[in-house]
């Protein structure tokens, strides 16, 4: 698990972790919309910790200035990953497709800006083994085809290097509903 | 290096006098101007500060009925009329008993600017030059308006905002030459604004934008503004579609047209927008435009000075967004001049054509005198600069 | 720089995210950043703010600091996509303050020469001991035609083409090939205009010309070289294409020389 | 076209300085159209002549009264200002 604060959120804590082979997935399924306070978020559509974070910070801009277009941090942050302003589309990312790579994301608004030790039981209803959160764990397992269909990227873009793949990701979702 | 004191000034005086004669477009100027001997102008660029005076400033403005521009042919009668009383009265003004002993240059308005005014005031230049044997300097029109404009507010090195009926240019020195960095890519904002007021049918005196400043003040809607077309290109800009979106408004508007509900309320039928509120949005928006392709030429040649000239330089709300714009800049600084430098005028003449004089480039034949519409700021060779 | 501009950007940041203001420009104030946005990483980060200006009428600035900002942002994005084009990276967008975060590119030139963009480097060797007709600066210019022909060849224009909009980078200190990027897309667009890319062109001609007039002849034919390179490589279209720009460009060129400038 | 219509003026100055003075200011204009019109000026004596020859009377007569406009100018500025 990572824990982290934005340069610019210094109030707000977000914890991420990565959790492979997941066996308790319908459980997570049916309590993903309501009663869980933290972001459900289908590995396998995660390229890179770029895309993860680029999503994150829009969340925290939005919430910031304008105002969130969904219920929660949780749901948000679905949406700001989605490259479509559709809220229905942004299910995808969520646990709609079965998966037993799982990440998930917890934004907690602090009173203070120091960073706690990571506090493990948040997850703790996910049962699954915890991974390494990094781009080559992601990459290596991502459905990058179904990514670029949900991205509008195709064939032609064929980038040399992974990074620039995550770029295009990065791209759209900063320019999402722009 | 620039030596402005390499013609020594007629009849042993102290200080060189210039007449100068403007006639480029509806107003007809003469000034004398007068540039002391000063010992620094001898090493070094000290080409804003000429300790000149003015010794006389004079202009007579043809002024046509609302509704109407003025032509060519009715311009240059205008001055043709006009230009030895004027000549002769600045003079008087000025204190110039004997004018072949007293004056060592004449200068006139070579272009760019309309062919038969510029045609009818040369005329009278080349006459007094051969009456009293004193030489003749054909000024470029815009340098007048940019030299006039530095020695009144002593700006250095500014980038300049020449703005008139005919000129929308935003210009900067470098390497001997007043060089162009933006400017209308159609017509000018002055023109844009007189054939607005023709369009309104307001009066054309003092001048058109003079008047549709004061209706813009009355605007009483000024947080509601009419959006039109805002069409920077870089450091260019263009304007006859927005002449065109609100002269089809304005029309709409006089014709009661109430099927443009931008202008007549959906439910009431009642005129939402007034005539008054039609020159305020006009002004925000290409003032707006002026200042922000300014402001991209002082970013580009690093500078923080800003000189504004040419009759729609007298705006006060021009001024004031300018003034704005500079603020939010380091050590930015504005400088204008009032309506009797903004507006053409003969002093500017003078003054660039005496600089030019000291230079020792004044004309040789009358061949050099012919005038000429076309004439662009940067052909000039700036040869008092640095 | 005003100090209200800039207290507004820190009060934005937080302390938690020093920035150092580096350049002003007409539209926005760049600063950088040692800090990513929202990455653990550290480098160096450009920081573009558009603050509003108190000139212009609030509707008047709200709406275009949202649309170029935004635009730029969009324009970033699909130019990336386009292969052998460089432009920076979008790192951050935040339309409704006028912010975008991007990827820092160039460095400062030896000697005190400035930074790295396309004016300071002519200027560098125009200067002191350096030779402008030099095959480093041939070079150069020739691939920022090419940059510009691939923008062109695909739809887009930039609209503000001037010799500080366009950053010089290299892979290292010893490094004599420089790779132009362009920068600064508040005002471009997609367009197949061939007005516009004839503007396009005219303004840089013009760029190049008032700053570096000594040289301005060589240059401009450089950066067409280099330009028109690109729409050969699409055979006979690409000809008739470039055709129809230069032929525009000539247009505009002479439109600018003899525009009437009668009252 | 052969430029068959014509006129000539005779203006007399006060002095042959003047007339030649006259000739000088008002020969470096070109005409606009050297093919449809032309203007000869030369000083005899104190006498200014000038020579019009042109295509029809109607670019005859806008010719001839521009010129004389011009003259008024010059004898207005000569009365006025020497």
């Amino acid at each position: 698990m990572i824990v982290s604060r934005f340069p610019q959120f210094p109030h707000y804590e977000i914890s991420i972790a990565l959790y492979e082979d997941v066996t308790n997935v319908e459980e997570l399924r049916a309590k993903a919309n309501s009663s869980l306070p933290f972001a459900l978020i289908n590995a396998s559509l995660v390229f890179s910790v770029e895309q993860l974070y680029s999503a994150v910070y829009r969340v925290l801009i939005e919430h910031t200035y304008n105002k969130i277009q969904t219920a929660s941090f949780s749901s948000e942050c679905l949406l700001r990953l989605s490259a479509s302003t559709k809220v229905s589309e942004s299910q995808k990312f969520g646990l709609k497709y079965p998966s037993n790579r799982i990440i998930c994301v917890n934004i907690e608004e602090t009173t203070d800006d120091s960073i706690e030790r990571p506090d493990e039981t948040i997850f703790e209803l996910v049962k699954g083994k915890s991974a390494v959160l990094e781009d080559e764990n992601l990459s290596k397992k991502c459905d990058a085809d179904t990514l670029r269909k949900i991205y509008k990227l195709d064939q032609t873009f064929q980038p040399e290097r992974p990074d620039e793949f995550s770029r295009a990701l990065v791209n759209a979702i900063q320019l999402r509903g722009l | 290096m620039v030596n402005l004191n390499a013609v020594a000034p007629g009849g042993g005086r102290e200080y060189y006098v210039a007449l100068g004669l403007e006639g480029s477009a509806n107003k007809l100027g003469v000034g004398v101007v007068k540039h002391p001997v000063v010992g620094k102008h001898e090493g070094g660029d000290f080409s804003y500060d000429c300790e000149s005076q003015i010794l006389s400033n004079v202009r007579d403005t043809y002024i046509t009925p609302a509704g109407e521009g003025f032509l060519p042919r009715d311009t240059a009668r205008h001055h043709k009329n006009w230009c030895v009383r004027l000549i002769k009265q600045a003079l008087e003004e000025a204190g110039i008993q004997n004018a072949a002993k007293d004056l060592d240059v004449i200068c006139f308005t070579k272009g760019p600017g309309m062919g038969a005014p510029l045609h009818s005031v040369v005329v009278a230049a080349r006459t007094c030059s051969l009456l009293w044997g004193v030489p003749l300097v054909g000024v470029n029109h815009c340098v007048g308006h940019i030299e006039m404009g530095r020695e009144i507010t002593k700006a250095v090195d500014p980038v300049v905002l020449y703005v008139s009926g005919g000129n929308t240019q935003v210009i900067a020195y470098s390497e001997k030459r007043y060089r162009i960095f933006g400017e209308t890519l159609d017509i000018a904002i002055g023109n844009c604004l007189d054939r607005f007021a023709r369009t309104l049918r307001i009066s054309n005196y003092p001048s058109p934008g003079y008047n549709i400043e004061q209706l813009a003040l009355n605007c009483k809607k000024k947080d509601t503004l009419l959006e039109l077309p805002y069409t920077v290109k870089g450091m260019d800009l263009s304007m006859s579609g927005i002449l065109a979106y609100i002269d089809n408004l304005a029309k709409d508007l006089f014709r009661d047209n109430r099927k443009n509900r931008q202008l007549f309320d959906r439910d009431s039928d009642e005129a939402k927008i007034s005539v008054e509120d039609l020159c305020f949005a006009l002004q925000e928006n290409l003032f707006a435009m002026l200042v922000e392709i300014t402001e991209r030429a002082m970013a580009h040649v690093n500078s923080n000075q800003v000189l504004i000239v040419g009759g729609v330089g007298c705006n006060l709300r021009l001024q004031e967004m300018m003034q704005q714009m500079c603020q939010d800049r380091a050590n930015g600084q504005v400088h204008a001049t009032d309506e009797r430098f903004c507006i053409d005028n003969g002093v500017m003449i003078a003054h660039a054509g005496l600089l030019q004089y000291r230079m020792g480039d004044f004309v040789k034949d009358l061949s050099e005198t012919v005038v000429t519409q076309k004439f662009r700021t940067d052909e000039v060779y700036v040869a008092w600069r640095e | 720089m005003s100090e209200d501009v800039l207290a507004k950007v820190y009060e934005y940041l937080t302390p938690g995210l020093p920035v150092v203001p580096i350049a002003q420009g007409a539209e926005a104030v760049v600063f950088t950043s040692e800090k990513h946005p929202y990455l653990p990483n550290s480098g160096k980060f450009i920081l573009k703010y558009r603050p509003p200006k108190r000139y212009r009428h609030p509707s008047i600035d709200k709406a275009l600091t949202k649309h170029r900002t935004i635009g730029e942002a969009r324009l970033l994005t699909k130019l990336f996509l386009i292969e052998g084009l460089k432009v920076p990276k979008l790192i951050a967008c935040d339309a409704y303050n006028g912010y975008l975060w991007l990827e820092f590119l160039g460095e400062e030139l030896p000697h005190g020469k400035g930074f790295s963009n396309l004016k300071n480097f002519l200027w560098m060797y125009a200067t002191d001991d350096g030779d402008p007709y030099c095959s480093i600066v041939e070079e150069t210019l020739k691939k920022v035609g090419q940059q510009i022909g691939l923008l062109h060849w695909n739809g887009y224009c930039h609209g503000d083409l001037t010799s500080s909009n366009i950053v010089l980078s290299r892979s290292g200190k010893n490094e004599t090939s420089w790779q132009p990027y362009l920068i600064d897309f508040g005002l471009g667009s997609t367009t197949d205009s061939v007005e516009d890319k004839g503007v396009d062109l005219y303004v840089l001609e013009r760029a190049i010309i008032s700053t570096h007039s000594a040289h301005a002849e060589a240059y401009n034919e450089w950066l067409l070289k280099g330009f028109s390179e690109i729409y050969k490589r699409y055979g006979d279209a690409g000809e008739v294409k470039l055709k129809e720009v230069t032929k525009r460009f000539q247009e505009v060129r002479l439109r600018g020389r003899k525009r009437s400038m009668i009252g | 076209m052969a430029l068959e219509h014509s006129l000539d003026l005779q203006i007399p100055f006060e002095t042959p300085q003047q007339a030649q003075i006259a000739v000088k200011v008002l020969k470096p204009d070109p005409i606009l159209r050297p093919d449809d019109f032309e203007v000869d000026y030369v000083s005899n004596g104190s006498v200014l002549e000038v020579k019009f020859r042109s295509i029809d009377d109607r670019v005859l007569r806008v010719g001839v009264s521009s010129v004389i406009n011009s003259v008024k100018t010059v004898v207005e500025a000569m009365d006025e200002l020497s």
